[in-house]
């Protein structure tokens, strides 16, 4: 592969997990536990879009085929994305959204520190837009997990619950593939590897408070970051999130 | 009484009322009602147009909309909290609208098909409703008054942005176009339907008049909504909703058909296209949320209990 | 309209409905309660997909245009579907789904009696083929909802709630308009409104049987056979259906 | 005992054992296991091929592999009943599944992700599940070895849809041939897995051979799955899914990659990428379904009361 196919893959798989991520939050919109909560879970999900025009759209400048952010959107098929499996996952209940969100905040929190120093200038400048959403992003969905963890006994059995279903797709946050390795020599993102031990001090630290307890398996589902083998949920998103593309080709909107 | 007087004066003189003067049980009433209903109007306005967040067809169009929906939600907070004001919890009015013994506006019980109805929606129900809330910022509530002002700000800039996404719709392609017409035609008589019902058949009017909670007719008002709105949809090249639409020179306004007002009648008992759906959606969202109340408001106690004891 | 034109809106009519609820029950499978229902409801799907070949490849002939059955399925928009509002509406749980068949069943059960009587031939051939499908599935579906309306207080309940939400979809079966008119006249098809009394004696022997009170409201929602005002969950249900056909136009299968 | 000793001669003489006949415990609790795990693979196997019916792309193939589907759950239905015969109900195994204390065939956590994975579960997976069932008609419980005789026709059509379903991809638009490609790379190895561990690394084997619950080793029916497959893919003019695939003359057979074993050992542990999925998908369906099955049993019991008391 060539370092801009390289690059090009990275840069999808930044925008693919906040583009998949902030559809699956907008399915809240209007469904939410509490009124405050359809707002801060908007608020998400626009930082979200905002940051997927961002990464795809330098991702097609990348590419050179003349096309837009929205077209890597809209007009891709499954096999073509390269998001973690985590943020495909159905949304569950409240708390597994807010658990999966924190999870990834908290990844993001970790990368975007790192990203903000890339040797790619329009990475750096990416990431220091993004990374002060992510501080407030991570900030709140990790009070909520303390909240919901430490509440009562059903909310504490259900963020468990939670987490055990969602652990298994942490894992797929730190392995390294060519691409990775590729940037990292460029200096233009660190291997995921070297996110880890941050990672899981911040997430320690806050699930202990929320007393909940990371499950002691050490397996990790994988497939999405490379695009391998998503999970059967993501055709179904698309199939929804790119029906009007899909249906009115060539259309301005 | 005296107190009556005094109140009336004040009104009478533009001086607004605020929580901690005294007003007549009747004033307190009516304005919770009418807060409330329009709070939950707010709220129940995200359904529609959240119903085409997940299929909106560009980034940006996904974000605009996110991002008018989260200002519904902020409506409805500011609204809530003047209705607090008067003494009523927003869990006690949730309850009420839950149990159906509060409305919220009619329009929202009217499906969003196509893509044109998210532009509609914001030209149209967003129009009428400014042209509904302009007025009431002059009511006479001092905090209603206010949340109208910070609302009609934003509501503007709604309508004029679903405006544009009605231009890109109707000088588009043929579906699209076909869409933005659509769109008008089905929410056209609901949204001139909004304003209420004839003055002649409307009650509670006149108090509400003499009290400012309401500013202008039912019946001025769905005049002022339809003559700024026809020649929009000229402009955009749309065939008109209604035969009946046509520039009057002797009034100085448009005359316009009489809608279907058994349809809005059905629409208030219930029947409706969708308030079977909306209501389901809004309490099974209230009802699948308590254990994350419950929890919030558990950890809260306990958080305070361990400050507490620490001190 | 001409008379081709009403033909072929009647045709639309009876192709949708068969489609669009082939669609939601086939959403059942491999969720049933029991095996057997799997089975049955798979053998329900089947017959209303065939009969949507015979009603829509009947509908492409008349109009002519050179499209398919297929064409007819996949690449409407909801707008031009003509297919009543109650087979649309979501599944709900299990009682729900078979209450629907159930009414639906009734309704096609007194309509084929009449159609395979047509003066159109091919229409008379479809409903002759449909009115054995159709007879089966109504005594299937009417045992169910009698086993379910007059069993344990929660199923019994259960029931009642679906009958209430489901009964004012029922009257759009019974509206006329200018088509109705026409293939009454053409004695294609009988007026809606006459099928109303055999309808209501099949529907009432039943739901007595199984305990349920018909709802005594006589409002009815429509909008759906005219393609005026569809629910809001038709255009989800094509996003799903269509997908392959929309992202991958013109291929062959 | 000379029962052991009659019942091993009937077997080695290729006379059937009946369900009245004396059995050793052993023998019956093996092939309740393998039954039920047949049974309960069936079942569970509606989900993968069930991801896609609302989605087919034709009204043919819709009802082709709804059809199918169904048949699969017909298929549960005969192996549940020849369970029983052994003495065990649906609802005990079914229990034993849901509490993961049973195992359905892993090929069927795997995911279906485009629709040729669909013409590829039929050609592949179907293909692979035959060539086990073949050899199955020969067991020697006689409720079995008919079960299988009634389902490996079936399956004999579902594999050659399945296959004719690969065709149209294959030949298809450049689209439709990538997406054949994926499949095959994705299905292959677990499909090749499906025939269980090397014969070396097999236990219960032995006894399972000499009482004909096994016919044949799962080393020689996987590389009889091979031989017949890789011409098939060569016809498609698909690229080898293992480039260790290659005639070998000497021996007569393809050689092959073996595969890796410890995701098959992932997958059984419930670590592959649809275990929680499916299992929450049957345990859900099973207790949503709950107030159903109480319900229609009620009425039955009320039925039989009403006659009783009217006779």
């Amino acid at each position: 592969m060539t370092d801009q196919n390289h690059l090009l893959q990275f840069l999808l798989r930044q925008g693919d997990n906040a583009l998949i991520l902030s559809h699956r939050v907008s399915e809240w919109c209007g469904h939410s536990p509490i009124l405050e909560e359809d707002i801060a879970l908007a608020n998400t999900a626009l930082d979200l879009i905002g940051q997927t025009q961002m990464w795809l759209g330098y991702a097609a400048e990348v590419q050179a085929e003349g096309k837009s952010a929205d077209d890597l959107a809209f007009l891709r098929d499954a096999w073509d994305f390269r998001n973690i499996l985590l943020v495909e996952l159905p949304n569950g209940d409240f708390g597994r959204t807010l658990l999966r969100q924190f999870l990834f905040d908290a990844h993001q929190s970790v990368l975007m520190g790192r990203l903000i120093k890339s040797s790619d200038d329009t990475v750096a400048a990416i990431a220091a837009k993004a990374s002060k959403e992510v501080a407030y992003h991570v900030e709140r969905s990790a009070d909520t997990v303390v909240g919901l963890g430490d509440g009562t006994a059903e909310s504490h059995e259900r963020m468990q619950a939670a987490l055990d279903y969602l652990w298994p797709y942490v894992g797929e946050m730190f392995t390294s593939d060519d691409t990775d390795t590729a940037m990292a020599i460029a200096g233009i993102a660190p291997e995921p590897s070297t996110l880890r031990d941050e990672f899981h001090a911040l997430v320690t630290r806050v699930l202990t408070d929320a007393t909940l307890t990371i499950p002691g398996g050490r397996f990790s589902h994988k497939g999405g970051r490379t695009g391998e083998m998503h999970t059967e949920h993501l055709g179904h998103l698309l199939a929804t999130m790119q029906w009007l593309q899909r249906a009115y080709p060539g259309c301005e909107w | 009484s005296d107190q009556e007087r005094a109140f009336q004066d004040k009104i009478d003189a533009d001086i607004k009322i605020e929580p901690r003067d005294w007003m007549p049980d009747d004033y307190r009433r009516t304005l919770i009602r009418q807060i409330g209903q329009h709070a939950h109007s707010e709220v129940v306005g995200q359904l529609p147009e959240g119903n085409w967040i997940t299929r909106a067809p560009t980034l940006e169009r996904k974000m605009i909309l996110l991002a008018k929906v989260q200002d519904e939600a902020g409506h409805g907070l500011y609204l809530y909290s003047a209705a607090e004001t008067l003494g009523e919890s927003r869990d006690e009015l949730v309850r009420l609208l839950h149990e159906g013994r509060m409305k919220y506006s009619s329009i929202f019980n009217y499906p969003t098909l196509n893509w044109a109805d998210i532009g509609a929606v914001g030209w149209l129900v967003d129009g009428a409703a400014i042209v509904n809330q302009v007025a009431l910022q002059r009511t006479s509530y001092g905090p209603y008054s206010r949340a109208m002002v910070r609302i009609c700000k934003e509501e503007s800039f709604h309508a004029r942005q679903g405006y544009h996404a009605m231009m890109k719709m109707a000088f588009g392609s043929p579906a699209q176009k076909k869409m933005a017409q659509d769109a008008l035609n089905r929410l056209w008589f609901p949204s001139i339907m909004m304003f209420g019902p004839s003055d002649s058949e409307s009650t509670h009017s006149e108090q509400s008049m003499a009290w400012k909670i309401k500013v202008k007719s039912n019946d001025e008002l769905r005049q002022q909504y339809i003559d700024q709105t026809v020649p929009q949809i000229e402009y955009l090249g749309l065939d008109l909703p209604d035969p009946g639409l046509k520039w009057n020179a002797e009034r100085g306004h448009y005359d316009f058909s009489e809608p279907d007002w058994s349809e809005l009648f059905d629409v208030i008992k219930g029947n409706g296209p969708c308030n079977t759906d909306r209501m389901n959606a809004r309490v099974k969202a209230w009802d699948d949320g308590q254990w994350v109340r419950d929890g919030l408001m558990a950890h809260a106690r306990k958080k305070a209990a361990r400050q507490h004891a620490a001190e």
